[in-house]
C-alpha cells in the first residue's frame, strides 16, 4: 500500500500550512481536497485579513490561498484536487475517493484539517429554495459569478455576515437588511460600519419569523424578540427580498475524527463537537493531528498557525526535525497565534459583555446595536484628530489584533505600538502627505483622509470604495453619513486606484465642510 | 445511569411542531419532540427511530437542530448529548466507484 | 444572473459555452462549472419536490453538504448539482421524491 | 429496586421480552449497559425475516413470529416495522453454489418449509434486476424483511408504555445467588437491582455476565458489517441472500437498500469499539453489482459494523438454568436473532411466567454443549 509521512485530509488554511512546514523538514505529504480548487474557504474571501505581517495581514484571502497552493507545490507537497477522504481507518489508513476509484493510502502521520460546516437556524419557510448559506452567497458570487439573489435579508451579524453582506453588494445585490437575535452586533464593529454607511438598515433583537413564497422566496418577515427570544407581537416588519442568507455560526466537521476513533468533547468555547488535541493539535491517538476549525471554530488567520504547528509536530514525531529545533519553531509560531488570540473578539472572550477598551474608553454602544459609531461617540477614540489640513481620521474602536495601517504610513502618522490589539492613535506631530497607503491597508476600511476646511468652505473625505462601476472625477451624488443616510451633495474630486491598493480604490468627494466628521460613503445619483 | 422512566415535563403541542427539522428525511419538530415522550432519550435512538440524520446528507445540517430540540425537551444541557457516531463514507459514493478499491484499478 | 465584471475579482474564468436541457428545456451554461450554477443564471430556483410533503428545494449549502440540490442528472437521481460540474448535452430534469416522474401520472 | 424479572441487556429480544412481560402484567426493569437502547446486532442487521437457510434448531421459532407475530407487529407497536413478506431468494452462479443452495433447501423442506430450488431465468422472471450470472436459487416465498431500528424501538416504545422500566447506561458486571437462587444483579456504579427471575439478553457480554454464577455459554464475538444506499425509486421486495453469502439485504420501504456484508475477515477484527473495515464494502459492491449491475450507481451513503455473539454450534441459547434456578439465559443468536425475535420475546416472557413454551426450545438448551 502506497504510504506518505503525512497525509492531509483539508487543503484549507490549516492543512496547506501544515503541509508547507512539513515538507520544509523533508516529509513526503499529500494533501486530499474534495474541492476543484484547493484553499478551502479561503478562495471565497475577497476581504483583506485582519492581522500583523506575519499573518498575512492586508492581503486578501484569496491571494493568501494562492500564495500557500504556490508555495506548498514548491516544495513538492502533492495536492490531490476532487479527491474526498471517505474514511480514516485503524493503522492510519486512509481511503480516498478519487476518479472513479478508491484508493487505499496509508500515512506515518495524519492531519485531519476539514474545516467546519454552516449551522442553520429553523423559521416557517426555511426550506423555500432562496433561503441559502452565507457560505452558498460566497461560493456562487466569489467562485462561479452567479449572482445569489437581486434583493437580500441577511441573517447574522457575526464577521461571516458582515462581511458577506459586503461582498453582496460588490457582487451587485442589494441588500435590504441585516437582522440578528442577538441584541448586540457580533462581528468585527469595522466590518459593521462598511456595511452599515452603505445604507444596509440593522436589526438587532430581530429574527425571522417566515420565508414567504410558494414555489420560492418572495420575501421575509422579522420581528423583535423578547428576553425569552420570542417575538414580541406587532414588532413584525416584512420586506421584498428573494434571497435569504443565513449566517448563524459555524461548526466543526469532525466526523473523521470520530470515525477515526479520536477522543471527542462537545465543547461550545470551540463551537461544537472537536477531537481532544494537545497543545500540537495531536488528538489521542499519537500521530493523528487535527488543526484548523476542526477542532474549533477560529479565523483562517489562527487556522493557518495551527497548521504549521501541526506540521512541524508530525515532523518531530518521524524524526524528521530533532525535537530541540522543531520546538523552537513551535515557540515562535504560538506566539505569532497568541498575538491573534488577543483583543476583544479573542476565544476566550466569547459571550462576554464588554464596556471599555483596553486603553479606558467606553465602546460605541451605538456600534453594537445600530452598526455604527454615532457622530457623538467616535470624538473619544484615538483615532479622531482634527489637525489642520489633511490628515487620517481612523475609526477603529475596538481592540482587535491588527496592525497593518502603522507599517503603511510612509511618515508615522499613525501608531499603534507593539501591542496588536491596541486603538491606533494619530500622531498629530507628524505631518500626513495624503498618499492614502493607510486608506487602502486597512482591512477594516475604517480610514478616512479628511481635509476639514479647504478654505472655500468644502471639506475633502478620501474613502476606500470597492464597488463597480468606479465614479469618477466630476461626478455628482450624495454623500452618506455613518448611517447610510444621504446627509448633503457630494462631487467626486479624485479617484485614484493602484496596484499598491490592491483593488482598493481612492474616492476623495468633496462635501460641504460641516459634514466633514459626518460625510463616510459616496452614491452617485442620477439628477431627479 | 440514565432513568428512562423518569418524569418529563408533560408533552404541550407548539405553533411550530410542524416545522421541517430534518430536510433530507423531513422530520418534523414536533415528531421529534413525541419522540422523546416515546422514550427516545439519545440522539442515537431519535435517528433509529424518526431517521433523522440517516438521509443522503447523513445530518450535516439537521444534527445540531435535532440536537437542541432534544436537550430541551429533556431539559438537560445540548453539550450533554452524544452525536451520533461518524461513519464512513464521509460523502456518498457509487457502489461502482467503491468497487474500484484495488491499488492497480487504474 | 451572471456577475460580468467584478470590484476585486474582475472577470471570472469560463468554460466553453454549451448547451444542456433542463426538463426538456435547451438551456446554455459554461462547461465545468456547477450545474446549479448554470441553472441559477436561466433563473431556474426549484431542483426538486420532496418525497413526503412535495415541497420545493433549491441550492441550499452550494458546496455539495446538505444535498438539497439533487436532480436527476442523464437518468441518474440524487445527483449534487451544486458540486457536478456541467457537461455538454446533459439531461437535467427536476427530481420528484426519488425519480423525475412527477407524482399524480402513473403510479410509482 | 425490587421487581419480578430483571432483563439484562436492552437490545431487540430484551425489549421484546419486556414488552410481552409488562403486556401480562408483570413488573420488568430492564438495564441496558450502553447509553443507547437497541446497541448492538439489534440495529446493525440486514433486516432479514427468513426461515430459508436456517438451522432447523431455531426454525421452529421464526415459523411462529411469520406466521402468528410479524404480520400484525406494527399494529401492536404502534410503529411502522416495514415488515414485507414477499419471499427470499438465495443466490448461485457456479455449480458449487448449485450444490450449497440445494443441500439448505433440502433440510429445511424437510422441515416443512416451502422452500424449492429455481432455475436463473425463474429467478429472473421474479426479480427482473438479476443479471444473467445467476443461474440457480432457492426460493422461499414465505420468507421476508423488516427494519431492525424500527421494529426494536417500537418494542422498547411499547414496553416502556405499558410500565416496563428501563435504565441505560448502567453496565451488569455480575449476578449473584442468594440462597440458592439467582436474586441480585450488580453494576459498575454499584448499584444492587433484585428480582425473582433473571433474563440475561446481553448478547456477548452475556457470557462474562453467566460466568459470575458459574456458567459459561461457549460464544466469540464476530464483526457484522453493513451499508446502506440512498433512497431510489422501488425495485423489488425481496429478502436476497447468495449461496456464497457474500452479502444479503433488501429494499427498505424508505427506498434505500440494506446489504450485510461478508468480507471473510470479520472473524478476526480488533475487540473494542466495532470498527468497519476498509476494504469490506468495496468487496461487497462487486458481489451485489455481479447479480444487480444496475445498481451500480446507486450510492452508498453509510457503513456500520456491530458485534455479534456467535455461538459455537451457530444458534442461540433460550433456556431455564437447573442449577441456577431464576436465570433465563437468552445469547448466542449468531446473527439471526432479528427474524426470531417477536418469537423469542414471547417465549422468555412465558419462561419468566412459568408458563408453557408456545414453541418448543429443547434444542436450544444451555447444556447442549455439556
Amino acid at each position: 500500500m502506497k504510504r506518505y509521512d503525512l497525509i492531509i485530509a483539508g487543503a484549507g488554511p490549516a492543512g496547506l500550512s501544515a503541509a508547507i512546514e512539513a515538507a520544509k523538514c523533508g516529509m513526503k505529504v499529500v494533501v486530499y481536497d474534495e474541492n476543484a480548487r484547493p484553499g478551502g474557504q479561503l478562495f471565497k474571501q475577497i476581504h483583506k485579513f485582519f492581522g500583523s505581517k506575519e499573518h498575512k495581514a492586508k492581503i486578501r484571502g484569496f491571494h493568501i490561498g494562492e500564495e500557500l497552493l504556490a508555495e506548498a507545490a514548491d516544495l513538492g507537497v502533492e495536492v490531490v484536487l476532487n479527491s474526498v477522504v471517505i474514511g480514516l481507518f485503524p493503522e492510519k489508513e486512509v481511503t480516498v475517493k478519487i476518479d472513479n476509484h478508491v484508493e487505499h493510502v496509508k500515512g506515518d502521520t495524519i492531519l485531519i484539517a476539514t474545516g467546519a460546516s454552516e449551522n442553520m437556524v429553523t423559521f416557517p419557510g426555511w426550506t423555500l429554495p432562496g433561503v441559502i448559506g452565507a457560505g452558498a452567497a460566497q461560493t456562487m458570487m466569489n467562485l462561479h459569478g452567479i449572482l445569489p439573489g437581486k434583493k437580500v435579508l441577511m441573517l447574522g451579524s457575526g464577521n461571516v455576515g458582515l462581511v458577506v453582506s459586503f461582498q453582496l453588494m460588490q457582487a451587485g445585490c442589494e441588500v435590504v437588511a441585516l437582522a440578528d437575535a442577538a441584541p448586540r452586533v457580533g462581528g468585527y464593529g469595522v466590518h459593521a460600519s462598511k456595511v452599515a454607511r452603505c445604507g444596509v438598515p440593522f436589526y438587532l433583537s430581530h429574527t425571522i419569523v417566515s420565508a414567504d413564497g410558494c414555489d420560492h422566496v418572495t420575501g421575509v418577515t422579522i420581528g423583535e424578540v423578547d428576553k425569552n427570544w420570542n417575538v414580541i407581537p406587532g414588532t413584525e416588519k416584512h420586506f421584498d427580498v428573494d434571497t435569504i442568507c443565513l449566517a448563524v455560526g459555524l461548526s466543526p466537521m469532525s466526523k473523521l475524527c470520530d470515525m477515526a476513533g479520536c477522543e471527542m468533547e462537545d465543547n461550545p468555547a470551540k463551537a461544537g463537537f472537536v477531537p481532544k488535541v494537545d497543545e500540537f493539535g495531536e488528538t489521542s491517538i499519537p500521530g493523528i493531528y487535527a488543526a484548523g476549525d476542526v477542532s474549533g471554530i477560529e479565523e483562517a488567520s489562527s487556522a493557518m498557525i495551527e497548521g504549521r504547528i501541526a506540521g512541524i509536530a508530525a515532523a518531530i514525531r518521524l524524526g524528521y526535525i530533532s525535537e530541540a529545533d522543531g520546538k523552537e519553531k513551535i515557540a515562535e509560531q504560538e506566539a505569532a497565534l497568541n498575538g491573534l488570540r488577543q483583543g476583544m473578539f479573542a476565544p476566550g472572550m466569547r459571550g462576554k459583555m464588554i464596556t471599555e477598551t483596553e486603553e479606558g474608553v467606553s465602546i460605541s454602544q451605538n456600534l453594537l446595536k445600530h452598526g455604527f459609531v454615532a457622530d457623538d461617540e467616535i470624538e473619544r477614540f484615538p483615532g479622531i484628530t482634527h489637525s489642520k489640513g489633511i490628515h487620517p481620521v481612523i475609526e477603529c474602536t475596538q481592540n482587535i489584533p491588527c496592525n497593518p495601517c502603522q507599517d503603511a504610513c510612509p511618515k508615522h502618522c499613525i501608531k499603534i505600538g507593539k501591542n496588536i490589539t491596541a486603538l491606533p492613535a494619530v500622531d498629530e506631530e507628524q505631518e500626513c502627505i495624503g498618499c492614502g497607503m493607510c486608506v487602502a491597508s486597512c482591512s477594516g476600511q475604517a480610514i478616512f483622509l479628511v481635509n476639514e476646511d479647504c478654505g472655500d468652505g468644502t471639506a475633502e473625505i478620501t474613502l476606500p470604495y470597492e464597488f463597480l462601476p468606479l465614479p469618477k472625477k466630476g461626478d455628482k451624488g450624495v454623500a452618506l453619513n455613518r448611517k447610510g443616510e444621504q446627509v448633503c451633495s457630494a462631487e467626486v474630486a479624485d479617484v485614484r486606484s493602484a496596484k499598491a491598493f490592491d483593488h482598493t480604490s481612492l474616492l476623495t468627494m468633496k462635501v460641504p465642510k460641516e459634514y466633514a466628521m459626518k460625510a463616510r460613503f459616496f452614491r452617485k445619483e442620477e439628477a431627479v | 445511569m440514565n432513568d428512562r422512566n423518569r418524569m418529563l415535563a408533560p408533552f404541550v403541542p407548539q405553533p411550530d411542531d410542524d416545522i421541517i427539522v430534518c430536510r433530507c428525511e423531513e422530520i418534523t419538530k414536533g415528531e421529534i419532540r413525541r419522540a422523546v415522550h416515546d422514550g427516545m432519550f439519545t440522539l442515537t435512538e431519535i435517528r433509529r427511530y424518526l431517521r433523522t440524520g440517516m438521509g443522503l446528507c447523513q445530518g450535516q445540517t439537521c444534527t445540531k437542530l435535532v440536537k437542541g430540540i432534544v436537550a430541551r425537551e429533556l431539559g438537560v444541557r445540548p453539550d450533554a448529548l452524544e452525536p451520533a457516531t461518524g461513519r464512513a463514507p464521509m460523502r456518498p459514493i457509487e457502489m461502482r466507484i467503491l468497487a474500484q478499491d484495488k491499488e492497480d484499478a487504474e | 444572473m451572471r456577475i460580468n465584471e467584478h470590484p476585486i475579482l474582475g472577470t471570472y474564468e469560463k468554460g466553453e459555452l454549451v448547451t444542456f436541457t433542463f426538463d426538456g428545456k435547451e438551456l446554455e451554461g459554461y462547461a465545468g462549472e456547477p450545474i446549479a450554477m448554470a441553472l441559477k443564471d436561466a433563473g431556474v430556483m426549484v431542483h426538486r419536490y420532496t418525497k413526503k410533503q412535495h415541497k420545493p428545494r433549491g441550492i441550499f449549502c452550494a458546496i455539495g453538504r446538505c444535498t438539497d440540490c439533487v436532480m436527476v442528472v442523464n437518468g441518474q437521481p440524487n445527483v449534487r448539482t451544486c458540486i457536478t460540474p456541467l457537461e455538454a448535452g446533459m439531461e437535467i430534469c427536476t427530481q420528484y421524491g426519488v425519480t423525475a416522474k412527477q407524482p399524480g401520472g402513473e403510479t410509482e | 429496586m425490587n421487581t419480578e424479572v430483571i432483563i439484562v441487556g436492552g437490545g431487540i429480544i430484551g425489549c421484546a421480552a419486556a414488552y410481552n412481560l409488562a403486556k401480562n402484567g408483570v413488573s420488568v426493569l430492564v438495564l441496558e449497559g450502553s447509553e443507547n437502547i437497541g446497541n448492538g446486532g439489534s440495529t446493525r442487521n440486514g433486516g432479514g425475516v427468513r426461515q430459508s437457510g436456517r438451522d432447523p434448531r431455531e426454525l421452529p421459532l421464526v415459523m411462529y413470529a411469520i406466521k402468528n407475530i410479524w404480520p400484525n407487529l406494527s399494529d401492536m407497536l404502534e410503529t411502522n416495522v416495514e415488515y414485507y413478506q414477499e419471499g427470499n431468494l438465495r443466490l448461485g452462479s457456479t455449480p458449487e453454489h448449485q450444490k450449497i443452495l440445494e443441500g439448505l433447501t433440502a433440510r429445511a423442506a424437510a422441515c416443512g418449509l416451502d422452500v424449492k430450488m429455481i432455475s436463473g431465468d425463474e429467478a429472473r422472471a421474479i426479480n427482473p434486476y438479476l443479471s444473467d450470472a445467476v443461474t440457480c436459487a432457492s426460493w422461499c416465498p414465505t420468507d421476508g424483511h423488516a427494519n431492525p431500528l424500527t421494529a426494536t424501538m417500537g418494542y422498547y416504545k411499547m414496553a416502556r408504555r405499558l410500565g416496563a422500566h428501563f435504565i441505560s447506561d448502567e453496565k451488569v458486571t455480575e449476578l449473584r445467588k442468594i440462597k440458592g437462587k439467582v436474586r441480585q444483579v450488580i453494576t459498575a456504579s454499584g448499584n444492587v437491582y433484585e428480582a425473582d427471575t433473571i433474563i440475561l439478553a446481553a448478547g456477548y457480554e452475556s457470557r462474562f455476565i453467566a460466568d459470575t454464577v458459574g456458567i459459561d455459554i461457549p460464544m466469540q464475538p464476530v464483526l457484522l458489517e453493513t451499508l446502506v444506499t440512498e433512497a431510489v425509486a422501488p425495485m423489488f421486495w425481496q429478502m436476497l441472500g447468495t449461496a456464497a453469502a457474500d452479502f444479503y439485504g433488501h429494499q427498505t420501504e424508505h427506498g434505500s437498500f440494506v446489504f450485510g456484508l461478508n468480507s471473510g475477515l470479520e472473524p478476526y477484527a480488533k475487540p473494542g469499539k466495532p470498527v468497519s473495515s476498509s476494504i469490506a464494502a468495496s468487496a461487497a459492491c462487486r458481489g451485489i453489482m455481479n447479480y444487480f449491475p444496475s445498481l451500480k450507481n446507486i450510492k452508498v451513503v453509510r457503513t456500520w459494523a456491530g458485534w455479534m455473539d456467535s455461538c459455537a454450534d451457530h444458534v442461540p441459547v433460550i433456556s431455564t438454568v437447573d442449577e441456577v434456578p431464576g436465570l433465563i439465559l437468552a445469547c448466542g443468536f449468531t446473527g439471526h436473532g432479528f427474524g426470531i425475535a417477536p418469537a423469542v420475546g414471547l417465549v422468555l416472557s412465558q419462561l419468566a411466567m412459568g408458563q408453557e413454551t408456545a414453541v418448543d426450545l429443547s434444542a436450544l438448551r444451555y447444556n447442549r454443549f455439556n
